[in-house]
């Protein structure tokens, strides 16, 4: 799970890890207040879920609570990257003599997290992994003891950070690995960790992921899900407990097991279709979780036509059939629907399917050719109905 | 004739007495899968009765730790269907108490829960499958997990797939075209999994009943990678399949694991580099029994 | 450090560990207010740092709310063992069915925490341990771990406790560990743990103690030290800074370093004196430090002699000495002081107690036969002056 | 000569620049020690000159790591003055970094943080001295520590303590009888320590320069039990003392380690067990160089 730079910075703040004081404005009038109170010159930072937001405008800056007010104005509302800020983070601009980067990522290979530390820090780290690796220094966190401060301060030195930074640089990734181990992270970043001219050293921007499947238990954070703007229904999806990916096709892929709908995809693809979403139904789904997932992929305007392609195990073809011949009443008219199943209840389910006159297809290679057929041939311009919500 | 799990192998269920462990028993017992006993802490001494539909499956005892489990019943097999919340902690017990091969079905399982039981297993070795994965099966013996066991057919193709239903796909492709397995495998699909397919791939060409080995992988992480440089070295043909090739990157396809970030884990990477250690790849899964049947050809298998 | 046991279940509380609700009154109208509130019957439960309390009548019944005023009436100024009861804990009344035990203590053998679980609950631990020791199942816990869920519930089954409790009394235990290690406690015990009749598992009494060397960064429950009543010297010497210890004699001992001090005691002890108290001045001390000590020492009514004994080290003799100088026109007429000087500055030290007429002993055996005998020489029934504290 | 440190030890400081750290370094130095570097965070690449009064006793450079300080230096011994807060890290840093004696002077350190390092110290061998000890000296070779050199005497006398000025008497009257000593340690006074009596015993039989040895225990746990038994096994005499035997049970006599709990840890206890494995214990510390003379003559020694 996503969440913003002022939240990260409220969880790095719980640990002890110095970041300018602040607050969130959504409106031009809140960020005045803040600038007032917390001291010009401020820095007005778009919160929104994408990187590159300096470069897009995000960042501005005002000298006087008037220029923050004007400052906030530009900012809220603007369009970065298809979403919309609704927020701003308010904080004193500091006087920055150099920075660095400071993260803790998940490594599939060490199986557990890793500690990074670069002195070319303020930049994408993924320019630095990608062009110059030797920059960052890597230490793979042990979870039985975290990383200890003596690794942390090591992992400074090694970077070939300033002795005077060693020590609270080093404290303040301990503290980072404290936070993201008791956080569920998946991802904790601090770019730039910031050596200000008064020799401060504090978090001058900073990255959390939060572990999905820890969320559970991380009641507040989890709270504090919000709708990623360019992608409602995914937001929605996950909400109702539906694996949903929007892409930038139109042919709805409807399936039960991730590998299996990435190889529907593929399969479209191979087709000439172009995939307009990843819809993964789990095991066991019953009619009403067909019919739902249907409706759900038929609210994407973009879908002309939708493949289901379901393996029988847990599963049962009949009631997936059922589900689809719910659906009908409530999809778009004309929007074509291959239904392909296989396994458990599959031939009650193919019987079900066209004694309601729906169409089948005898296995995956076949269900994505007849989907992309049926939408090649549907009128590109035909007015789409507007679909009603499932329920 | 296999590996991990034959007919001798005894078997226990942790969450026996859960709705999906209840479900699954039954079913295991029905495939041949001796099962020795179940664990639910604080139902202790009861007993579980197997059945499906009408059929009684027999009953087996039900202990509150795996450590008495393991001790009255010998077990040697776990196979978890415990709640993501308490999963990690099963492993760890399954490990502690000795148990050999632990199969954990349950996906959602926080992965610093996992991070922590990897660490936990480099203390206390033990065999682990999964996390979120189908389990394993081995046609003539029977299944640990949820494998539908009824399209498999004995034989001498070992297969391991990260996806469950894909898995199921390939398998019953397989079978239908004569093509049996040895043992089957769900590695799982998440980022920190107990044995990936390199460990699978070691296994397969240690066990005297296997002839070639069928993997299926997706987007995300580098086990295809690892798993193409061990093949170049075995004496066994591997062939490959790979799903995920028009996923965008960034973007999480359903398993936590199958993820391309930046330029790692794409599709294409995976393809090329099983290709350049000699492994053929299939376009669709429709190709792989036929590159099966070639590569048992080569090696001159039934 | 102590603290009380609603103090304990509120940290017990916090990690999720089921206790009974409840409030601490110090009047008899505040516990009938809260009896009114958490519903009768309750129990009135003496707040006091000692064992025992239930023999002393510490514990008692109200079936009304009236009752528990009347009960708190009876418990609240009571006496048990020295103590004044000044809180009482009242909470509503369980039906116990069965009573266990669970621990964690501090283990020096395995340098660790080691977890405790017995089926024989509800009495002293220590008994069970002397008498049954194989009714106490022990476990180790690896600090790299912590206690693991599974291995609570394993301790719980090795316990021979009912397999209804196996799974609720080891969540219980472990997070008893996860309090231990995260309230840097000595000793953490929940006896008993409690089945209820309608089937509940919880902490039907608490016991917890605090690292002293971890108050500095367990802020919050430094902040609940209290005055032990029967030693306040002992509550106000920690806050000074001061290692200090009432014994039952009527010879005080100061000395620097403890093992130093203990032996001081058992030179004292065989030259046929009684040691009034353990004060352990630490190293390095100053004039003014040995001064305060003098006069902190002499608050102790019992005291009627004093013996230093200072091995001069990084302490100076010729500092002690001073100290004990100005310390002489606070201390209460006519109380000897003895002091023994060795190493770094002892023989300046003794110069200037020789100077000031005051008495100092050749070593450590001379020195505690000289302050015996002036103890033993003056008039027992002596009035002393009240001394005055000492700033 | 010694055990643990001799004059070919190199040692650090770590807290070189704090106020422990600069006394105590200067006086190492001026006992023979040869001190080779320090460390503080954040104080790397500065110089520390040593000096007593008007005495300047030389500079030795500072690192921010003892994994820098023992690659630049060479160092295999570090005596660390690092406040509680941090002092179980650094005794956790130097021994990941390879330095083979960790001598611990803090006191009140978390007990929690020393059950943390003792997990550590299993998985990254170091020999601990202390914490909340005075430290160790070799006379003829230096100390590591704060213990009075200047009343130390050269000789074949090992000598561990609990307590810390304690100690510095006992010594004083060893060597005031003409008994001079291998090498002294404080063991240290807290719960959890490096090395009990037990192993200075093993240490001291094993080496060649040691005749006989004397412990100083307290009440408090059963170390002095443990020596007991190890010493009945010894080669060499051991003579020993127990103070406290006037504390009353249940009290925290000073050091974290010294209470009586129940019925263990008494006085009374260590000196029946040590009674019975034919160590002789001193009535007062004024016995100890009669008895120690009388060992010396049963095996023989100088």
């Amino acid at each position: 799970m996503k969440i913003h730079e002022f939240q990260a910075k409220d969880i790095l703040g719980r640990y002890g890890i110095p970041v300018q004081p602040g607050k969130v404005a959504t409106t031009p009038e809140q960020a005045e207040a803040i600038a007032r109170e917390c001291g010009v010159p401020v820095v007005i930072k778009a919160q929104v879920y994408v990187g590159g937001r300096g470069k897009a405008g995000g960042i501005q800056f005002g000298d006087t609570p008037a220029q923050a007010r004007e400052a906030a104005g530009r900012v809220l509302g603007m369009d970065i990257k298809g979403l919309t800020v609704e927020k701003v983070l308010v904080v004193p601009k500091i006087d920055i003599k150099e920075e660095y980067y400071v993260g803790i990522v998940l490594d599939r290979a060490t199986q557990g997290p890793v500690a990074m530390v670069s002195a070319a820090g303020g930049i994408d780290i993924e320019d630095v992994a990608a062009n110059t690796p030797e920059k960052i220094v890597k230490q793979p966190i042990d979870m039985r003891w975290g990383l200890l401060p003596y690794q942390a301060r090591d992992l400074m030195a090694r970077a070939g950070l300033p002795h005077t930074v060693v020590s609270r640089g080093g404290a303040i990734l301990a503290a980072l690995s404290r936070a993201f181990i008791a956080s569920d992270a998946s991802l904790a970043e601090i770019n730039p960790l910031a050596l200000t001219a008064d020799g401060q050293v504090l978090a001058a921007d900073a990255k959390i992921l939060i572990d999905d499947n820890a969320l559970p238990r991380q009641k507040e954070y989890a709270g504090w899900a919000e709708p990623e703007e360019a992608n409602p229904l995914e937001f929605e999806a996950k909400r109702e407990g539906l694996t949903y990916v929007k892409l930038d096709g139109d042919v709805g892929i409807i399936g039960n097991g991730a590998g299996l709908v990435m190889t529907t995809l593929d399969m479209v693809a191979r087709a000439g279709g172009k995939p307009a979403n990843f819809l993964d139904i789990g095991g066991g789904a019953r009619a009403e979780v067909m019919r739902k997932a249907l409706l759900f992929v038929a609210r994407d305007p973009d879908v002309r036509g939708i493949l289901v392609n379901i393996f029988g195990g847990i599963t049962r073809g009949e009631e997936v059939a059922r589900g689809i011949i719910m659906a009908q009443a409530d999809l778009p008219k004309g929007m074509p629907v291959v239904a392909r199943l296989s396994g458990t209840g599959a031939e009650e389910g193919r019987a079900l399917l066209a004694d309601a006159g729906l169409t089948w297809g005898t296995d995956m290679r076949d269900g994505a050719q007849k989907v992309v057929a049926a939408v090649t041939a549907a009128p590109k311009t035909a007015p789409k109905a507007t679909p009603r919500a499932g329920n | 004739m296999s590996i991990l799990f034959n007919r001798d192998s005894r078997v226990i269920v942790q969450g026996i007495t859960g709705s999906e462990g209840s479900y699954h028993t039954p079913r295991m017992i029905d495939s041949g899968t001796r099962i020795v006993g179940g664990v639910t802490p604080g139902k202790g001494g009861q007993r579980f009765a197997a059945r499906i539909g009408d059929r009684a499956l027999g009953e087996v005892p039900v202990f509150d730790t795996v450590a008495e489990a393991r001790e009255r019943t010998g077990a040697d097999v776990a196979c978890i269907f415990v709640p993501p919340a308490g999963a990690a902690d099963a492993i760890m017990e399954a490990a502690a108490a000795g148990i050999g091969v632990v199969v954990c079905i349950t996906e959602n399982i926080p992965v610093l829960d996992m991070a922590r039981a990897a660490a936990f297993l480099k203390e206390h070795p033990a065999r682990l499958i999964g996390p979120n994965c189908p389990g394993l099966a081995t046609p003539g013996a029977g299944k640990v997990g949820i494998m539908p066991y009824h399209t498999f057919k004995e034989g001498r193709v070992g297969f391991a797939s990260r996806s469950g239903t894909l898995a199921y796909e390939v398998v019953a492709l397989l079978t239908e075209a004569g093509i049996g397995q040895s043992t089957c495998i769900g590695v799982g699909g998440d980022p920190i999994i107990g044995t990936p397919f390199v460990e699978c791939l070691r296994l397969f060409e240690r066990d005297p009943e296997t002839d070639a080995v069928v993997i299926c992988g997706e987007i995300g992480g580098s086990d295809e990678e690892d798993a193409a440089a061990y093949a170049k070295t075995m004496r066994k043909p591997v062939v490959g399949f790979i799903s995920g090739r028009t996923a965008p990157a960034g973007k999480r396809m359903g398993h936590a694991g199958a993820i391309v970030s930046g330029n790692t884990g794409t599709a294409q990477g995976k393809v090329e580099a099983l290709l350049a250690a000699g492994v053929p790849v299939a376009d669709t899964i429709f190709d792989i029994p036929e590159m099966t049947k070639q590569a048992l050809a080569k090696v001159g298998a039934r």
